[in-house]
């Protein structure tokens, strides 16, 4: 299925990269399964998305977790916490 | 409804509050906070960039702000978030709020800034004199401000 | 030391941001409170009239506004209260607040509100509509509002 | 001694009275006295001033109580409770 990523901040930055589009093979259907996979298509993005502790993600611009499934078409969104205000 | 704007333009504190006086009928009280580009010490600070989520930022407010309306009885709410580059002492983010009473419009407003620190996805870049800059971390603190809302 | 003013003129919000910024320096909040007159439920408010003790009242506020600046580490404070006749829908009292940080302003602008209304001599009287007046009653609450900031 | 009294809001008004100079007899140098030597002054001070519950008092523009001392020159007010803000 076809999703498509958006990265903030210094992810955005150390990916080189604001915006993809993915085809995602099959059972790649979680947050997380998305995370190990792209960390799998090697560097930059194993090291910047596994650092885990400190990336939050959104689908379909809701907060979301490693658990929370993604669906053919969703936006996925990988950043830093947030610091606004 | 809240009035809710996210982009670069300045805003004016007293047309603000001329528009949210408008709106808001008859009341008792206004608050209102207002962010500023601090330089923090030690660390010469020039500028802040502020890059934002376009879409999911709107929305995270508006819910928020839905949220405030209702648990303080807002008469009207007018929330500003600036984006992009603004220079050392320029005006970030403004939270302005109208009740009949003073403990509601208070307290709603240090609710909607300490969720805006925490629940609008907006992120910080430092410029430093001489040319560096850095990603502002985020502090613990502001979990644990916002997270005060949900036990009272 | 804090800008205080009693008095019957009017204030402007953007004004008063102007100068207290002008005084501030480098302050990453500021916080404000406007109290308004309000047209009560049932009771058909007109107007208020504001009676204070001259002297006193300069002397009181100028009190608590040095123990908010030091408490809560301002950069600059102004509070105007107005006095004499103030018609429903006008502005009766402003707190203005800088600080480092959010907090600081915020909770400097409750503790002042909440000390204005018990610790400085002012009584509102009520015109109502038909000529009827009356003397606004002290509220219980009011003193439990200031007295949680002696306990935190 | 003389002192200087001031009366406000619904208190000036019932006593038709915002100012009056007084010499005290010796023996009145407390707030409480000077409200019992007020009050034994007749109507209106009487029942004005021993509603006691609700009227507060400033010594030379301090919040002061029953037993605050005053002496000659003090300028002594007598208010409801406040109702600013």
């Amino acid at each position: 299925m076809v999703v498509r990523l958006l990265y903030f901040a210094w992810l955005r930055e150390r990916l080189g990269c604001a915006e993809e589009e993915v085809t995602l093979p099959a059972g790649v259907d979680t947050v997380g399964a998305l995370l190990g996979w792209l960390s799998a298509r090697g560097e930059p993005y194993r090291q910047v998305l596994t650092e885990t502790a400190r990336i939050r993600s959104a689908v379909n611009q809701d907060f979301a977790s490693d658990s929370s499934p993604i669906r053919a078409g969703d936006e996925i969104a990988f950043f830093p916490p947030i610091t606004g205000g | 409804m809240a009035f809710i704007r996210v982009g670069p333009e300045d805003f004016d504190l007293g047309q603000e509050m001329a528009a949210l006086r408008g709106e808001a009928g008859d009341i008792g009280a206004v608050a209102s906070f207002i962010g500023i580009v601090r330089g923090a010490a030690g660390a010469p600070i020039t500028a802040m960039t502020l890059e934002h989520y376009p879409g999911m930022t709107e929305r995270a407010i508006a819910r928020m702000a839905a949220e405030a309306e209702m648990r303080f009885a807002l008469s009207a709410c007018r929330i500003i978030h600036r984006t992009g580059c603004i220079p050392i002492a320029g005006q970030i983010v403004l939270v302005l709020t109208a009740a009949g009473h003073r403990k509601a419009a208070l307290e709603a407003t240090s609710f909607l800034i300490d969720w805006l620190k925490v629940a609008a996805p907006f992120w910080k870049k430092e410029h430093l004199a001489g040319g560096m800059e850095r990603w502002v971390d985020a502090q613990a603190a502001d979990d644990s401000a916002a997270a005060r809302w949900q036990s009272s």
